[in-house]
Parts: C-alpha cells; structure tokens; sequence
C-alpha cells in the first residue's frame, strides 16, 4: 500500500498550489458564454491545468496524458474551491471523440472553437422511446443528395437552450440490426425545423429539453466515423460519464455539510447531532461513504498500475454513489422534520434549499445515466458473468 | 363480523372521486401548486358533498359522521393530490371545539365553508426553539411556523403545555412558507399581543384532535401511494423497452410486487385506527402514532420505487408524479417525523420515559 | 366496520371457555404417536375442536364449515394455551384431499385412523431438483401389471422416520406436458425399496428428511384421482399451507416476548429497552406487525363476506410475514450483544435459544412454501395483472 | 500510488489459503464445530505458515509484520470458516504485550504455538451487568463472558477502566459457552480472588489492540462474505428451474449484483483501515470503528441473501454454507455491536458525549 504519488508528483502539487494562490481572488465566471469565463479558460490552459493533454494545435496545452496530474489538479482545485475551466459536453465528450475518430477537417474546425468556449454544444442520445434501450432510437435521417434529413425527437438535452451546436445519434440504416444502424452527426441548433422546448422536472426546474427535428437538413459530412457506426463512436467515451454521477469525495464534502447542520440546527430544544436515532443514521451512512472512497482509490489504482484490476470497484459506482447520496439527503430532511420540507423562497430554507433539491435531483440520478436496474444487469453479466437476459419467443 | 368499509362508506368515497375527477384533474392542481389558483374553488366544491361538515355533528350544521369517514375522504383526496384545508378545518379543528365544548358557534360556519380554521399545533409536538409561543393575559406573542393552511381565517394555536388557543388570523402577522408540496399550504404566525380565546386547557383535547389528524394524514398517503403504485404498473405494462414491455422484466415485476407487499397491509391498518379513534378508546393513541409512523415510512419507499419504475419521465413534469411523490414527503414530516412519533408509540406503552 | 362475531357466536365462544376451564390441567401430550395424544384428540373430537368438519362416518365431529367457529376455538386455545389436537400434514392437507377426491374406498380406509392419530403421514412432493419449479418433478412411477413401479427421491420430507404412510407426487406419463404427466399416489413408508436420510439443516437440528425410491412397488389403486391429474389434485388445497408460515398473531405474540426480554436484559448496565436504537427498532417492527394483523382480519372478512375480495392482502403474508419474524428476531439477537449469539449449552442462553433458532427457521421460510421472489412473481402477475415470464427461445 | 496489496501480500494469501485448501476442508471444519476434534491440529499447521508470530517482531521470534498482513490473512480464514484462535492469539495478545513492553517472554512461545492467549475484553467494551471483573491487591474476582478462546492457557482481562491484567487459564474456573458459530470458541471465566499480573493501565493500550481486533474481524467478515457471493454466483449458473439456470432471472442475477455492490467496497475500506492502524494514526480509530460496524452490517445482509440465492439447500447443512453465514453472524456481535460501535465512531469525532 503506497498512497503518495511520489516526489515527482509531490512538486508538481507544489506548483498548482503557487498559482492557486497566485490567483486565490479568481470568481467563478458566471455562465458559459462570458467573457470573464473565456478568459479564465485561456489562462487555466496556459498553464496547464485544463485541456490538458488536447495537442497543441487544436487550443490545449499538449501534455502527456497522466491520470496522477490530473487528479492533483482536481483534488487542489476542489480543496481551494479555485473554479475550474470550461465544463459541458461539447467538451467533456465531444472533443475526446473527435480527438480519437473524427477527420482532420472536424478537429480543425471544432476543437478549438469548443475548447475555449466559442462554440457550445448540446448531446442528442435519449428518446422518449429510447431510454434504458438507447439503441433502439429512432430519429431518422435519410440522406437526401448531400444532406442528411432528419426528423424526430431527442430528450434529456441540457442546455439545448445555449447550445449552437448538437451531437447526436440517428438512425440512418432501418434495416440494419439496431446497433448497427446508427450514425453520429454533428448539427447546428439554428438549422431550420429545430424546435427546443424546457423540460421540466421534479424539482420544477428546467434542467433539461427536448428537442423536435422536422426535416433538418445537415450536410453529408457532418458525421463522426462511418455510416452506421454511430453506436461504436458514441460508445467510445460513454462510460467516463457514469462515473462522475457519484463521485464519493463529493458525498464526504455533502456528509461534512449535514454535520454542520446537525451541529446547528435544532428541533424540540435538541440539537439534530444529540438525537440518537439521527446521529446513528448519520454514522451509517459516513461509514457507506467512506468505503466508497476507498473504493474509487481502488479504481484510481487499478488504472495507475497495470498489473492491478478492479473492474468490480468500478461498475459499482454509479449504483451504491446515487442511493449513498439520496439518503444522506434524506437523512437532512428527517431530522430537521417540518422545517426539512421548506423549498422555495422561504426563510427557514436550510443550505439554500439544497437538502429538497438534492433528495430529488440524486433520485433522478438513480435513473439517470442507466438506470439502477440497467447497473445491476451490468455487474451481473459483466461483473459476474452470470447469463445476459434470454432471448424470449416473440 | 365484517371488517373494511360500509356500503355508505364505499359510496362516500365514489362520490368525493368522481367529483375530483370531474373537478379537480392535475391540471387544476397545477394551477394551485403553481399559485395561478387557490384551492378555494375546490373547498367550495367539497363543501357542496358536505366534507367539511363531516366530522360536525348535525346539530352544529354538519354531516355528524366518523373518524372511518374522514379516513375513507382523506383516501380520496391523497389519491388526487387534492388541494384543500381538509386536515386543519375539517379535522383538526371541528375535533377540537367539539371536545372542548367551546365556541360551537363556529362549526356551523365551518361545516358551510365559509370559514377556514388553520391550526398551529409544532409547538406541542416539538418544534424548533425559535418557534416559541408565549401566553401572557389573554395574548399571544412569539411565533408558530409551519402552520396549516395560510389562508385560514382563524387559527388554534397549541402552546407546549398542550393548551389550544382560537386566534384571528387578521389581527397576526401570516406569511407562507412554501414546502415542496404545494397542495397544501403552511406558514409563519406571528404573534404581536394578539387577543387570544382559550379554547382548552384540557391536554386531551389536544391529544384527540392530533390522534385523528394523524390517522387522517396516514389514510393521504395511502391514497396517494396506492395511485403511484397503480400508475407504476400501468406505465410498466405500455412502455416498451428492448421490444417488450418493461413489465415483462422481473426487476420491474418485483419492484411493484413489493410496493404492494408494503403497501396493501397499511389500507387495513389505517381503516382499523380510523375506527378505533370511535370506537375503541384504550387502542386509539397507539394506533395514531403506529399508523402515522408506519404510513411515512411505507410512503416513502412506495414514492421512491413508483418513480423509479416510470424511469426519467417518473423525474420529469410531463407525468405530475412528482406531485404524489411530494404529497408523501409533506404527510411524512407534517404533525412529527416517523422517529418522534414511535417514540411517542413506546411511551404511550411505558416503554419509554 | 363490525368486528364483533355476534351473540350467537359470543355464546359459543363461552362454551369455549367452559371447555378449557374443565380440561386447564391437560398438559400437551408428547408425540403423535402417543396414547395420552391419541386419547386428547377423541376428547377434543367429540367436543367438536378438531376434525369439526369432518363427517362422523370418518371419525369426525361432522358440523357444518364455520369460519368463525373454527377462529374462535384457536382463539380461545391459543390464549389459554390449551394444546389442541393432532396435526401433521395427514390430517392438514391429505384429509382434505380425499373428501374432496378420494374414492369411497380411500375416504373409509385413510381418514379414520389418520384423524385418530394411529396413521402418520408424510407428504413426498419436493425433489432436489425441482423446489421453486415443483412441477418438473422427475420421481417416476411405471405401471407393471397392477403395480406402480417408483424410483427417485424426495426432499424436505418432515416426520418421513414416524410416518406409516406417505403421499406423493410422481411423474406417470414422461411425455405429457409436465403439469400433466404426474399422478398423486399413496403409499406405505415400510415398502421394500425405501430409504429415508435425515436432512439437518442450519440449526442443526434435522427437521426434515430425504426419502429415496429404488422400485417400491405400490398397489394400482393407491392413486388418488386420475393418471395424471396429481397436479390439480395437490393444488386443490396447496394454498392453504402457505398463510399459515406466517401467522400475524404469532408475530405479535413474539414481540411480546420480545418487549419482555428487553425489559429485563441489561447490557453495559442499561435495560436492552432504554437504548433510544433498539427501542426504534421495536417500535418500527411493532407497527408492521400491527399492520399485518389488521390485514389479517381483512382477510378473514373478505372470507366470510361474499361481497368483499381481498386477494391482493392474501397473496403478501407470506412475503412480509416470514421477513417481519425474521427481523424481529435479529432485533433480539442485536440487542443481546454477544449474549445473543448463545446456541446449545449455555447458561446464558434466553428463551431457551430460540431468538438464533427463530432467526436461521424463518431465514428459512423466507425460502421454503415458494421462495419470497416465487411470491413476488404471484403477487405481481395474479394480483397485478403483470405479464408471466416470457417463454425464452431454446 | 499503487492502493491495494503488495505482492508479498498476495503470496501470503496464495500460501494461507493453499494451506486452507489443502488442510482444512469442510469437512475438517465440520469435525471442529461438532466437537470430534479441536482446532489444534489447525493451529499447528497454521504455526508452520509463521501465522501466530505474523504481528510479533523478529527480535521476539515473530515474523514481524503489520495489520494489512494480518487483515489478508484474517480475510483467508473468514474465506474458509478456518477454526483458530487468530483473533486472540495471534492479534490481540501479541499487540497489547507489544504496545505494554510487557511479558514479551510470552511472545515467543505464541509465535511458535505453544501457548495460546485468550482475551475477556467485554468489561471494557461494554458488557451485561452480571459479568463484573474486580481487582483487589492483584487478585481477580467475578467473572467474563464470552470470552475469545475457550482453549487457552492464558487470558487477558480488560477492566472497565480498560487497564489489562493476565491470568493463568488453570487459576481460573474456565467453561466453555458455545454459539452458533462453533468455528470459534467463548467462554465463562470464573476468577476467585486469582492471581493477576498487571500487563497494562495505559488505555491506550488496550484501544491499539481492540481497533485492531476490530479490523481483523472485519476483514473475516470480508472473506466469509465473498465466499458466499462466490458460491451464490457459481450455484446460480448450475441450478436450473424451468428449464433455465436460475442465474438467468433476473430477481437472481439483481440479488448477486446488489451483495457485490455492497462487499466490494468494504475490500477497500478493510484494506485502507489496515493500512492505517500501522499509518495513518489519526485516522486508525474512527476507522476501526466504521469498518467494524458498516463489514457487521453488510456480512449480515450478504449472508442472508446468499442463502436466499442457494434456495432450500442453503437452509441444509449439504452445502454447509451455513457455517460462513454463522461467522458472520459472530463476527458482526463479538467485540462490540454496530450500533455501540458506531456510537463510538460519533464520540471520536466529538459528535457525541
């Protein structure tokens, strides 16, 4: 068991500390389009500590890829609460798929753009058909001289709103088997026939859309990969973001902010902490957190050294992450009893009514990003290697 | 021996459904949750099937019927996420003037509709300690919060000693205090050396009126569980996922099998303490408690898997069934959370100091 | 809401009464083979206790079926623990068959001396391979002149040692479909071919036996119903064994019992009842067992009110019953500390050992009568109307 | 950074659970829990591996290794239900003697098998009030209760003020009080004014053993879980009901998904918990605590569901699965219950009085 990353690494914390308090007064830039936000980003490529390993010549910093850097910079970002570089999905997924499969010409043209936050993109997977069954979405686009017509609908599309851009998955080959009938297009969002409408959810934000295509026309070179190899391209980079919905060093920041409010908050002439029963979920769920993170040191691990393996540790995540979560939520609400149902504009609103909204978005997350049920087909058929699902007599 | 609903019961709940149905679809609880509408309409529709006169006797101007009655409207209301002052002036209240012999002038009013009684009971329960009401010469100063029912005319305010106390809600300071369920309201009383009518000085009065509006709370979930679970397995049976229906799925099957195992024993439980509130004195404060603690405990599992089940539209506004999944959040924490409430159940038995 | 039987039935209720204040010194006979057993049965048959139903020309006390009547006998035994009359699955489940479906001859050859206790039954229907799918038994019998010839084994056979006769599920027409090819045969424990094996189980106690056939040779007419019909034959009161694993009465009796251990235990000088924990523990699984009487009445009315249905409250005792019990004993063993761990020989041993022993028997109900995701499919597809498990493609 | 064992560790393994494999079958564990034969033969053969000497260090005849060590190998012997007094003689007795610099003669007649040290620690973890250990001019009077190692020649006795004494097993009036786990044994320890040398008054002392006996009795927790989950999954894919191995239903398959997505973790944090103890000394006894209660919590949950996987043959005695079910049922009260566990994991962090 060696948990430091070594001297080499121990100096190059050293040095994100320096420009951390080199620019300790740095704000959050608000929204993705300011100006203060593209600055920010600029500077924080500069140095190094965003787009890191994106090469030179399309706007990164062209490092070698090292997970061990990467996490130091998150780790000493977080623990500064320093705000980092641009996020979303244009380039949190788009860019590493174009990196690995799209042509010279779409790396030319939107990594860059995309990276410093000129062109916004929004992800076009889910149907309202096609949710735990992604492939067998049905969007279409027929190839019509040299565009892509494409008509149907996308759902779970956030900041569809924003976006100037879309990348999404359709179905161009019905007659292929469903995972090989699917291609991967790149569209404006102010193509004629594009209809954005908000979805709101349990929260009663609008966190997502849908979007409606009516004979969009896209030209024919707007795809990543081939022809119906839409399912493989998207594939490529999908599991990355299951594991970031439950990230266990977040739910030992949340459960250190349900301690303070435990310490704080009283009910009945007690403090939340002194109540025994509340106290004793409190440790339950500390206990769940803190395996967990030793879990994800695990999967850290296992990906630093090539002889170790902990495919378990990590299909788990997602799964034991999103309930740890709700019920630690949960647990806020309960103890601080009628005042834990407070939402809205209220005075007695505790953490800004996250404890409400977390109960709710984390039991989103419990279906989200495939289902708790899908996760459990996983680890069962690829964890265990117990039958997939038989096939059954139609 | 016949134990579940009267034939009149079963009519009472058909009536109060289908004028729900007719009456007050999501759409028009939207527009309540929303603040587009208030819910006086629908009272004033409940009022014409005489709900909020049912607990009144009728010589007081109401329908004269039971605690089983109110739980089988109660059922009703949960199953519609129904917007009303049903708990605090049909319930709470008419319990209270009845038991206490005072100010039977008002029941009339209430039974007609045409004054709302909201109730302010945390402070005898257990409330924050900056709620703190204060009695001194006929007046109340200090505050309550979490009240029921902002738009209430009058208010009973329960003090720690378990007096209760008649309030105009025009000579205090109200303020709403939004909670995730917007179907019914609560707020802030603020209390200047407000006159104050004493109402009862008698604990058990108080203790009544809370029983019952337990029992009551209980029956809303249960009405509003059993439509998420019936929702479930109709969603579950036409959306099709992987070329079949995902109630094929024994994930799916399971999930649902199970809301029911939890939920089906709480309809009997919740019937029996409605009639033991009547009928069978030396049972009903351990029921109260048992059924209120029981029904949020099984309301929330129920809530949480019936959404589940409805995948990312269960998440969405598309559906509404958010608003259930709230309506079980608000019965749960409302009138003491499951733990207060069980340790209530264990020193009603002097299992408990 | 009515729940008073009426007068009719409160007077019969107190013949009740009369007769267990005349018979409070009888002790519980040992065995269902003794003669004090033999002879407390007749009483009670005579006085209309047991066998009520039964007709006279088979032994029985022959009245009318009563519902209530027979709830107010186990009521009233029940509260004053008088012990009652034989059982064993003979008289449950085979008596009730053979008035139903046996031959003449059958009804005057088994029932008398079953219900007298002189013929011990056991019941031969699981197979190792076939428990949760019981209808793909294997256990054949082939006819060869007037005899059935049987090989094969049976499972979970309780009493198989005591029993003088068992009844059985046997596969006849290998080609039927498999619910019909078997065939419901009786047939005499000491008959060549026989071998019975004590089964122990966790407890380490053997409660049950393995029963093996090696061409045991039955009369022709030891079937009961037709060839092939055995199915349908133990199904016709295969129900009625499942409601009574978990019995709400029997739950309340034992938190009962529970609430007096935790008055009078201490540990680390505190009364098991005055840990804040346990005591929420008592108090969550005392309202389910409230909740499950109360559903238990629901039951009995809708039995003895044509125009009442309670399916749904039926089909989930089991399920919640057998996990309720068993929860309820892990509270006890909890509560104890390491005293709780106590089996065998030991001083410290509470209710003579029976909080370990509950907690492995009911771990094992929560299995055996169909396994609790047997009763989530039943529930599920007869109750709710959910489409069976797709045939799978072969 | 590399978390996880080293490969001597993972030889150490490969070597306890050959040994295991090789000598203490099943069957052999079977001998031992009916009483046919004592875990003598074990314990010797164990001798051999270096295993009682494993925490003592070289200069005292030990083999001079740390916790992790010792939690690989408690993990083997939880795998395979192994019969030995380890937690006793080979953990706890050679950490307090260490730590105290006291009567480390005794160390290596341990680490060579030829004494075995029992401990009676309950006075100081919280025991039954009729279990009273009393000190008075270096004599012992009253009594433990189950106390680790019914076989042993020596016992340490904790007192409620955690001060540790040792006492010969033949002083003392030694019966043994069996448990459903009969893989290990306890007993009464009857003391009438016995002569007992003081080994500790420094709680500290006796806190570095108990949080270490703690994370070795999860990490048997750990193995006796996994190998349950191993034989649900593998009985799964064999056992066929309506023509279909039952690993093909769903319910099945979500059941072993759901006990691996629980244990797998508890690897981790049972790793990093051994880890620290020789490490990390500020955060060794918080995790001490959490990993004691949260492995107790999810032993139980696995063991149950195991069983339930295995249908009517893991209620039998065929497959003896029940023997890894009842380890983790010992392992889950002995040394403290979760609950009073966890109460301490709040008090260390200064959460609770």
């Amino acid at each position: 068991m060696e948990l430091s990353f070594g001297p080499e690494y121990e100096s190059f914390r050293d040095e994100v500390r320096d420009f951390i308090t080199k620019h300790k007064d740095q704000q959050a830039p608000s929204g993705a389009g300011s100006d203060a936000g593209k600055s920010w980003q600029k500077t924080l490529i500069e140095a190094g500590y965003t787009a890191r390993t994106i090469p030179k010549e399309y706007g990164g910093f062209g490092a070698e890829p090292d997970m061990v850097k990467s996490r130091i910079i998150n780790e000493e970002f977080a623990t500064a609460r320093m705000p980092g570089g641009l996020g979303g999905q244009g380039i949190s997924m788009l860019i590493p798929t174009l990196l690995e499969l799209g042509t010279d010409e779409q790396k030319e043209q939107f990594i860059k753009p995309t990276l410093h936050g000129e062109m916004v993109w929004c992800q076009g997977y889910s149907e309202p058909g096609a949710g735990s069954d992604l492939a067998s979405l049905r969007t279409s686009a027929v190839l019509d001289g040299d565009e892509w017509v494409i008509n149907g609908s996308k759902i779970w599309t956030s900041t569809a709103h924003l976006a100037h851009w879309m990348f999404c998955l359709v179905r161009t080959e019905p007659d292929a088997p469903k995972h090989n009938g699917i291609s991967f297009l790149l569209l404006r969002m102010d193509t004629p026939g594009i209809e954005i409408r908000p979805l709101v959810d349990m929260t009663m934000n609008a966190n997502f859309n849908e979007v409606f295509f009516t004979d969009v026309r896209v030209p024919k070179d707007q795809i990543v990969g081939r022809r119906g190899q839409g399912w493989q391209v998207a594939n490529a980079i999908l599991g990355h973001e299951r594991d970031s919905l439950a990230d266990p060093n977040a739910s030992l920041t949340r459960l250190n902010s349900l301690i303070d409010l435990m310490k704080t908050e009283t009910l009945g002439g007690e403090r939340l902490i002194d109540n025994p029963l509340y106290r004793e979920r409190l440790m339950k769920i500390q206990g769940r957190a803190m395996a967990m993170r030793y879990n994800d040191m695990h999967v850290l691990s296992s990906r630093l050294n090539k002889d170790q393996e902990a495919p378990l540790a990590r299909m788990i995540t997602k799964l034991q992450g999103t309930e740890l979560r709700h019920e630690l939520e949960a647990l806020a609400i309960d103890a601080m009893g009628e005042v834990g149902l407070s939402f809205g504009s209220n005075p007695y609103l505790r953490g800004g009514g996250s404890w409400q909204y977390q109960f709710m978005y984390f039991l989103g997350l419990i279906i989200g990003g495939g289902t708790n049920q899908i996760q459990k087909n996983i680890i069962s058929e690829r964890g265990l290697g117990m039958p997939k699902e038989p096939k059954i007599e139609k | 021996m016949r134990f579940g609903l009267s034939e009149e019961q079963t009519l009472l709940a058909d009536s109060v459904t289908r004028f729900l149905a007719d009456n007050v679809p999501l759409d028009e609880v939207r527009k309540v949750a929303s603040g587009e509408s208030s819910d006086a309409a629908v009272w004033q529709g409940l009022t014409e099937l005489g709900v909020p006169g049912l607990l009144i006797p009728e010589d007081h101007g109401g329908v004269g019927l039971g605690s089983l009655d109110a739980v089988v409207v109660a059922d009703c209301l949960g199953a519609n996420v129904t917007p009303s002052p049903f708990l605090s002036s049909a319930v709470i209240a008419p319990t209270v003037l009845v038991a206490a012999g005072q100010r039977e002038d008002l029941l009339g009013s209430l039974a007609g509709g045409e004054i709302r009684i909201g109730t302010a009971f945390g402070e005898a329960i257990g409330a924050r300690v900056d709620a703190d009401v204060k009695v001194s010469g006929g007046k109340l100063s200090g505050k309550s919060l979490f009240a029921l029912d902002t738009h209430a005319d009058h208010f009973l305010v329960a003090t720690k000693g378990k007096h209760v106390y008649l309030v105009n809600a025009s000579d205090c300071e109200v303020t709403d205090l939004p909670t995730v369920d917007r179907t019914r309201t609560t707020c802030e009383i603020k209390y200047n050396n407000v006159a104050a009518e004493l109402i009862s000085d008698n604990p058990d009065v108080f203790t009544e009126a809370l029983d019952r509006a337990r029992v009551v709370m209980a029956a809303d979930t249960l009405g509003a569980a059993q439509h998420m679970i019936d929702e479930a397995v109709a969603y579950a049976k036409v959306r099709e996922q992987f070329n079949r229906p995902i109630a094929t799925f024994q994930a799916v099957k399971h999930m649902c099998a199970q809301m029911t195992a939890d939920l089906e024993p709480c309809r009997s439980m919740v019937w029996y303490a409605g009639h033991a509130l009547d009928n069978v004195p030396e049972e009903a404060r351990l029921l109260a408690c048992h059924t209120k603690a029981h029904l949020a405990e099984v309301g929330r599992s129920v809530s949480k898997t019936a959404t589940e089940v409805h995948g990312g539209m269960g998440f969405t506004d598309l559906l509404g069934l958010h608003y259930w999944f709230k309506r079980c959040g608000f019965n749960r924490q409302m009138l003491g959370v499951p733990e207060l409430v069980r340790e209530e159940a264990a020193r009603i038995q002097g299992l408990a100091a």
